[in-house]
């Protein structure tokens, strides 16, 4: 472990004396928990309806998918007629969306992001490479499958997939949501062991939270 | 064969009459055909036995098609001798295709008598009126025309097999 | 300052602007003409050579057999599968593919939520895009692999037509190696081949120069690779993917290339020893290719092996029936040399049935087989055919080999369209340009040029060297005139040849007919096996199928001690003889040591 | 034939190794370790080759060594002259050219986290660049197998299989006795 | 609660280094990426901050990491081409240039002309894109959010003539060793002429809305200057050298593809700040508009598009080593490779401009820097963070 992340007393400025105990302070010790759905069904059909209609991306491009979310975000495209944006922290995003491949040292700083995210939350991946590794399926840097390390929800083919794929991606998603289908947070909750242990025994260097917020 | 049978084979003749030709044509060849098998070397055998096989099924036919009561009538009708009986009735007689025929041999000779039954069933079908006695002939005809150019192939691939 | 301030109000001017926004981005735009979107596949064009496969750099392709879809010559039966969770729409596939038959289409939206979705079968799965118009195709000139052939050095017309000396000359190294460079190495070319030669991994040996991996390679499979590098009908070629493309490989020559480079004395090095003695003793009747490969096998197991010759020396029909410009003598003996280094003992001018009976070798050896090839010629039999002066092929060129002094006549006709007949007529043109120094030979065959059996090349070269081919004439008559003197052949125009199953069926037309001079006339039109050898009693007691000895799988004969292997039981070719003859060769390996096994 | 002039000039000044012209305006000279210092500082301050283009390592691993190449460019000339020192592959050590230009330190952290070459004295060398938590080969070394790594590391997807044409052609065609 | 001089701090350690104490509290470590807005692709900077001021950054990349090279030593020369245009997502074309235009050298293969035509058109269409998003992203660096709405739709426009050409938005892996994909399609010249005028319209609104924009000018004239001394020793290329008034473009130093055949002047500034910067690739951009004009004016009609190839599945190249150049948006991009006579690459190098702008310059220029003038001083060198670490 990283020094900075050691345990120790810090002196402030003003004289006093704290301890200081990074991982602690920094990540809670519980696993997210399993979400419900909703008393009755016509309430968690709004609310999936709801959902569907306002999907919040967060703005963390990934890989190089992330170069075709700029027309899609823009006039010619425009997703936000289809109540889609672009949020720039994942506390206020819905919407994960792995643009193509993930190298081990992005993959940690994605599983923190989407931690931090407020569920029900979703996960797309784009491309060849979210599925089996893609054009870089032998090497030594990158995941293979994202569905071992997030639930996903939707898979869009292509290499990389154009803003209209990306849109109709985006489409099924909705279709998915308003089903109820979409439990990708809560198949995170369930199997969190699961997940973990398949982020660990990629990520070397574990100087990442063990548990979320 | 016989003089009698020949005899019979005038300028006008009955169907009957061809019939009777016809069928003393088919089990003369069957009767040939079976008593050459073993005489031939065993590796052309099935060649010989083939064609002894061919001709019993169309003697077979005939003889079927001669204690047919419905065709009675029709078979007393008297029809124009064809030009290629002739050539049909002499295939009755046995040929001499000496001690060992080959292969080829068998082949020529089959092929030569198929010739002269095809003829004479088409130009038999093409004299009659239509009706049960016409379609026979026809199917006849046909029936050797297989036969003759089924033979035929197998003369060609045997003997023109064009080498390396 | 002031600009500054006002200048960027401009902005507001777009609010006057018609949108650029696309109303409909689902529906409204289609992929380019060139897109490369999903893949399509025309199944029947594909040959699933996997050639994209290989080139694959993401390893998305995997090559798996579809129903309704049988391995055939040329056609492995396979079809590439890509997974879209690799596949990054380079189109090298595509560019790469043999046939043409992989594409793409221009659609390019597919969402799926389970992954495992993504393994898709163009053309077998079906998809709406199957059938677009537009997508990305192969460019015509692009070529990712060289299509024409390196061209084989050979003598001129003019060169050869006077001599016997090898008309081809064999590649050097370096036009070698760019014929072996255009191999994608497929492999659908060694199913092809009844030996199932190594085609792939010695064309590689070849590029990697290195030809004693070669010459191994070629040793496993053909101990005649003099020969067949010379004169194998190259099935292979036929199968190859590359004809496709433009010309096939040159398979054969390749072949003989690396035997040429390779010294004989490395040669026997490179094979090594035979296995210690077994104690067994084999008997094969015939030195041919079939007799010959039987006999290499079954020394190197270490059994003795007695090969009973009737003829002077060994190579069978490769000596006797083809003629020396297209495989000279001392090829043929350098292959039969290796042979008898591993110990077999060829016995010429031993002629079964004459000099030792088939009893006899049933008593005196553990297995006998017979490879006795198909060494009689066949006759028209056409009227006249029993003229002194009507030759066959086979008998005619034996004579030539063996230096017997033939009676040339100054014009000829020859009956065939055949291989045989090629070289008949090409030896006996050599033989009239030595005496009379002009040509006069005409060469008549059923088939018309499209469908002649013998090799393209042969008849391109007949008639460079000045042969008459007249293709489409059906031999009618040998006219000869009062006074017995044979004076040429009639013949009827054929029609047609085949029947719907492209079985033989010939039509003629007896309006057409042409007399075509000749004092001889050769006929050229197929041969047969002379099995009296056997005697009554073995023929009796042999099972036979359709005119040629019965024999199972593996050659062996319906009785236990008798094998049977070459074109006496499989027809005339070279390289099926050798196949034949490794087949009987394990077989009778496997009764013997077995039998030792019991005892 | 400019190439070869500069390399006269600088062959009076250095003992230099083998010169290979790739173009009229890039050559690459073979130098001693010990000599690359100064020859560097040479060209930067007196020939005009003031651009230090990349430095980058090449790994023959059959010769047990590592090649490092300097590339250096000389915009006035428009020449490229690169450096080639060998190094041994067991104990790959270099003298740190940071201070002559101070972008070679972030080369030389790459050069020691990819191939682990060292550079003593060389700023952050110590920090991780591009890999994180990597231990083992650095993984630009050819004895680095990739694809190993990455089949260990990771999971495939299933329901991949293939057939090679030639064998499937053979059972196909001829069942069991596919093989002569 | 206590004020600090900050003229004294950071000091320095008898070593050189900075003597920084996070534990004293003068000091905040602050972050931005990898998940960040103010960034420029998937790359983190660790900025030590005194007050608002920074004294210590340190780039960190690998997030985009995939190992080219080595994926590279283990593909055909064929192979490698599809897989190299990944290293820079919004300008690829010169990587499929720099990798094809090496191989050919050492495989001493000719192009056809027809084909380095080609070539140069798609690579300055590349540029344009790639100038058209930086234009974006230094105007949204500082709030102006609107330019990047004006300037990717003019992008989509130039995607789509890419599209048509060469069959794919981003990815377009056209040049491949031996020469290009295929011909122009009929009637190319037309629609590309209409997307090259309206962006040349949209720029004009740019000039007026982002460059004479009094905000917009405060916030970058002065701010965030290239010494034209580093240029050599930071290995500072393409519009950040020539903005410091060095005059350094390979297109002019070492030309190559048809550049000698084309008529233009390079464009330099002298002010070497933010401002500057945009200015000279605005002015860039227009000079590639005027490329692809005189290029489709002057390009032959006909002619072959590929060079005859051996076959590519077992292509070895003998022995040798060089390095290919190019200007691209950024500055030159290079490709070292060297073969040893088998069939794949020994190895390559790709040399990417952002390499050095974005670690040892941006490092150097944004110690003193305004926090809030992070993002815009990393925006205005232009970096792309998968060309550094590949």
């Amino acid at each position: 472990m990283k020094e900075e992340l050691l345990k120790r007393i810090v002196k402030t400025p003003d004289g006093q004396e704290i301890e200081v105990d990074p991982l602690l302070d920094y990540y809670c010790q519980e696993g997210p928990t399993v979400q419900p759905p909703a008393y009755t069904a016509i309430i968690e059909k709004l609310f999936n309806w709801a959902r569907s209609e306002s999907l919040w991306i967060l703005g963390f491009g990934t890989g190089c998918g992330a170069i075709e979310m700029r027309p899609l975000m823009t006039p010619r495209f425009d997703a936000y007629r289809y109540g889609i944006q672009w949020r720039p922290t994942p506390r206020q995003s819905n919407l994960f969306v792995i643009s193509g491949y993930l190298s081990t040292k992005t993959l940690k700083r994605v599983i923190r992001s989407y931690e931090q995210m407020q569920g029900p939350k979703y996960v797309v991946g784009l491309g060849s490479c979210t599925i089996n590794g893609g054009m870089y399926w032998d090497s030594y840097n990158t995941i293979k499958r994202l569905d071992d390390y997030l639930p996903v929800d939707v898979y869009i083919a292509g290499c990389m997939p154009r803003p209209e794929a990306l849109l109709a991606g985006f489409e099924e998603l909705k279709k998915i949501i308003r089903a109820g289908k979409a439990e990708g947070a809560n198949l995170y909750a369930k199997n969190f062991e699961w997940y973990k242990a398949n982020q660990k025994s990629v990520i070397h260097d574990w100087d990442m939270p063990d548990y979320n917020w | 064969m016989s003089e009698a049978s020949i005899e019979r084979l005038k300028s006008k003749t009955t169907l009957k009459e061809i019939l009777a030709v016809a069928t003393e044509f088919e089990r003369t060849a069957r009767d040939f055909y079976t008593a050459l098998a073993p005489k031939v070397q065993k590796n052309i055998r099935y060649l010989v036995q083939e064609l002894a096989e061919e001709e019993q099924r169309h003697y077979d036919l005939f003889t079927q098609l001669a204690e047919r009561t419905d065709l009675e009538q029709q078979l007393q009708v008297e029809v124009e001798r064809p030009v290629s009986d002739h050539k049909f009735s002499d295939c009755i007689h046995l040929p001499d295709l000496g001690e060992q025929p080959d292969d080829q041999a068998v082949l020529q000779y089959a092929l030569m008598r198929e010739h002269a039954a095809m003829e004479q069933y088409h130009s038999l079908a093409q004299s009659t009126e239509s009706g049960p006695i016409h379609d026979l002939f026809l199917f006849l005809a046909n029936e050797e025309t297989k036969h003759k150019n089924e033979l035929e192939k197998v003369y060609y691939e045997t003997v023109h097999s064009g080498g390396v | 300052m002031i600009r500054d301030v006002l200048s960027p109000f401009t902005a507001w001017k777009n609010l006057f602007r018609e949108p650029v926004t696309i109303k409909d981005p689902l529906n409204e735009r289609p992929g380019s003409a060139r897109y490369r979107g999903f893949h399509q596949n025309d199944l029947d064009k594909c040959i699933g050579c996997g050639t994209c496969e290989t080139i694959c750099q993401n390893g998305a392709i995997d090559m798996l057999p579809v129903d309704g879809v049988p391995a055939k010559l040329g056609d492995s039966g396979l079809r590439p599968r890509i997974d879209y969770g690799r596949c990054c729409w380079c189109a090298l596939c595509v560019d790469v593919c043999m046939t043409g038959s992989l594409t793409m289409s221009n659609e390019y939206k597919w969402i799926e939520s389970d992954p495992d979705k993504y393994l898709y079968m163009p053309g077998v799965d079906k998809k709406h895009w199957d059938n677009a118009e537009l997508g990305y195709r192969r460019h015509e000139e692009r070529h990712l692999s060289p299509g024409d052939r390196v061209d084989m050095p050979e003598l001129h017309a003019e060169e050869r037509i006077g001599s016997f000396i090898e008309m081809v000359k064999g590649y050097d190294i370096a036009q070698a190696q760019l014929e072996a460079d255009r191999c994608v190495s497929c492999g659908l070319c060694i199913a092809s081949c009844p030996a199932h030669m190594a085609i792939p991994d010695y064309i590689k040996a070849v590029r990697n120069g290195d030809y004693e991996r070669g010459v191994q390679l070629l040793y496993e499979t053909n101990p005649f690779s003099q020969v067949c590098g010379r004169v194998c009908t190259h099935c292979c070629e036929s199968a190859c993917a590359a004809r496709h493309e433009g010309d096939p490989i040159a398979i054969r020559w390749l072949k003989r290339h690396i035997i040429d480079q390779v010294p004989q004395e490395r040669i026997l090095q490179l094979i090594g020893k035979p296995a210690a003695p077994t104690g067994k003793k084999v008997a094969i009747v015939g030195a041919g290719p079939a007799g010959l490969t039987t006999a290499f096998d079954l020394a190197r197991l270490g059994h003795a092996v007695t090969v009973f010759e009737a003829q002077a020396a060994g190579g069978g029909m490769t000596r006797y029936g083809i003629p020396e410009y297209r495989l000279p003598y001392d090829a043929l003996d350098r292959d039969i040399a290796v042979i008898t280094a591993m110990g077999v003992e060829i016995k010429y001018n031993h002629r079964v049935g004459t000099d030792i009976s088939m009893q006899q070798l049933e008593t005196d050896y553990d297995a006998v087989v017979l490879a006795i090839g198909l060494h009689q010629g066949r006759s028209t039999r056409i009227p006249g055919s029993d003229h002194p002066q009507v030759r066959k092929a086979v008998d005619l060129l034996r004579q030539i080999t063996t230096g017997e002094k033939i009676d040339v006549p100054k014009s000829m006709v020859v009956i065939g369209g055949g291989n045989v007949a090629m070289d008949i007529a090409r030896s006996m043109a050599r033989l009239q340009m030595q005496q009379y120094g002009e040509i006069r030979v005409t060469l008549t065959a059923l088939e018309d040029k499209a469908h002649f059996l013998a090799d393209p090349v042969e008849v391109k070269e007949s008639i460079e060297e000045q042969i008459n081919i007249l293709d489409s004439r059906g031999p009618q008559a040998c006219v000869i005139d009062a006074d017995g003197k044979l004076l040429g052949l009639k013949t009827w125009k054929v029609l047609s040849i085949f029947d719907e199953d492209r079985r033989f069926a010939p039509k003629y037309d007896p309006a057409d007919e042409q007399i075509h001079e000749g004092k001889m006339i050769v006929e050229a039109i197929g041969q047969m096996a002379d099995v009296s050898l056997l005697g009554d009693a073995l023929t009796e007691k042999l099972e036979w199928n359709r005119g040629r000895i019965q024999i199972d799988p593996n050659g062996r004969t319906s009785e236990h001690w008798l094998w049977s292997a070459g074109d006496c039981v499989k027809g005339p070719d070279v390289i099926n003889a050798v196949a034949d003859g490794h087949r009987v060769a394990t077989s009778i390996h496997c009764v013997l040591t077995q039998q030792e096994a019991k005892i | 034939m400019v190439m070869q002039a500069l390399y006269d000039t600088l062959k009076q000044r250095f003992p230099l190794g083998e010169l290979t012209v790739q173009r009229d305006n890039l050559a690459f000279i073979t130098v001693e370790a010990v000599r690359l210092y100064p020859l560097l500082r040479y060209l930067r301050d007196h020939e005009g080759f003031s651009h230090l283009v990349l430095l980058t390592a090449v790994d023959w691993l059959e010769d047990g060594q590592f090649q490092l190449t300097y590339l250096l460019n000389n915009r006035a000339k428009c020449q490229d002259v690169g450096l080639r020192v060998m190094i041994p592959r067991d104990k790959p050590e270099m003298e740190s050219i940071h201070d002559l230009w101070p972008a070679a330190a972030t080369y030389q952290r790459e050069l020691r986290e990819m191939f682990g070459i060292d550079f003593p004295g060389s700023p952050r060398l110590e920090e991780e660049f591009i890999l994180e938590g990597w231990h083992g080969i650095p993984p630009y070394r050819r004895d680095f197998d990739t694809l190993a790594y990455a089949r260990e590391t990771f999971r495939d997807r299933p329901g991949r299989e293939t057939r090679d044409p030639a064998q499937h052609m053979k059972q196909q065609l001829y069942g069991d006795k596919g093989d002569v | 609660m206590f004020e600090l001089d900050r003229s004294q701090y950071p000091q320095k350690k008898p070593d050189g280094t900075l003597d920084i104490d996070l534990s004293s509290g003068k000091y905040l470590k602050l972050w931005q990426g990898p998940q960040h807005p103010g960034i420029t692709g998937n790359m983190a900077i660790e900025l030590t901050v005194c007050g608002d001021e920074v004294v210590e950054g340190k780039t960190h990349v690998g997030y985009l990491h995939r190992g080219f090279e080595k994926l590279m030593e283990r593909r055909t020369f064929m192979q490698c081409f599809p897989i190299v245009c990944r290293i820079c997502v919004p300008e690829p074309d010169f990587n499929e240039y720099c990798y094809a235009a090496a191989v050919e050298e050492l495989a001493g293969l000719e192009v056809p002309e027809m084909a380095n035509w080609i070539r140069t058109l798609i690579l300055e269409m590349g540029r344009i894109n790639s100038y058209l998003m930086y234009l974006g992203g230094q105007a949204g660096a500082l709030g102006l959010g609107v330019i990047g709405q004006w300037t990717t739709y003019v992008r989509d426009l130039m995607l789509d003539r890419f599209e048509e050409l060469t069959g794919a938005r981003i990815y377009h892996m056209f040049i491949l060793p031996g020469g290009v994909r295929d011909r122009l399609p009929e009637g190319f010249a037309g629609r590309m002429e209409k997307a090259l005028q309206e962006i040349e319209s949209t720029l004009g609104d740019v000039e007026k809305v982002m460059f004479h924009n009094a905000v917009f000018k405060k916030r970058t004239v002065g701010v965030g200057v290239i010494e034209a001394g580093w240029v050599d020793s930071y290995g500072i290329t393409g519009p950040n050298a020539r903005a410091a008034g060095v005059a350094k473009d390979v297109r002019k130093d070492q030309p190559y593809l048809v550049y000698p055949e084309l008529d233009f002047e390079l464009v330099t500034g002298k002010d070497s700040d933010i401002y500057a910067r945009a200015d000279v690739r605005r002015r860039d951009l227009l000079l590639s508009v005027d490329l692809i004009r005189q290029i489709l004016a002057k390009m032959p009609k006909t002619g072959e598009v590929m060079a005859k190839l051996p076959n590519v599945l077992h292509w070895k190249i003998p022995r040798g080593e060089t390095y290919v150049r190019g200007e691209c948006s950024r500055g030159e991009y290079g490709y070292y490779l060297v073969t040893d006579g088998s069939g794949y690459p020994r190895r390559v190098n790709v040399r990417g401009p952002s390499y050095t702008h974005s670690i040892a310059l941006f490092e150097r220029m944004v110690i003193n820097a305004n926090i809030s003038d992070v993002a815009a001083l990393l925006v205005s060198l232009h970096t792309y963070p998968p060309e550094i670490e590949r």
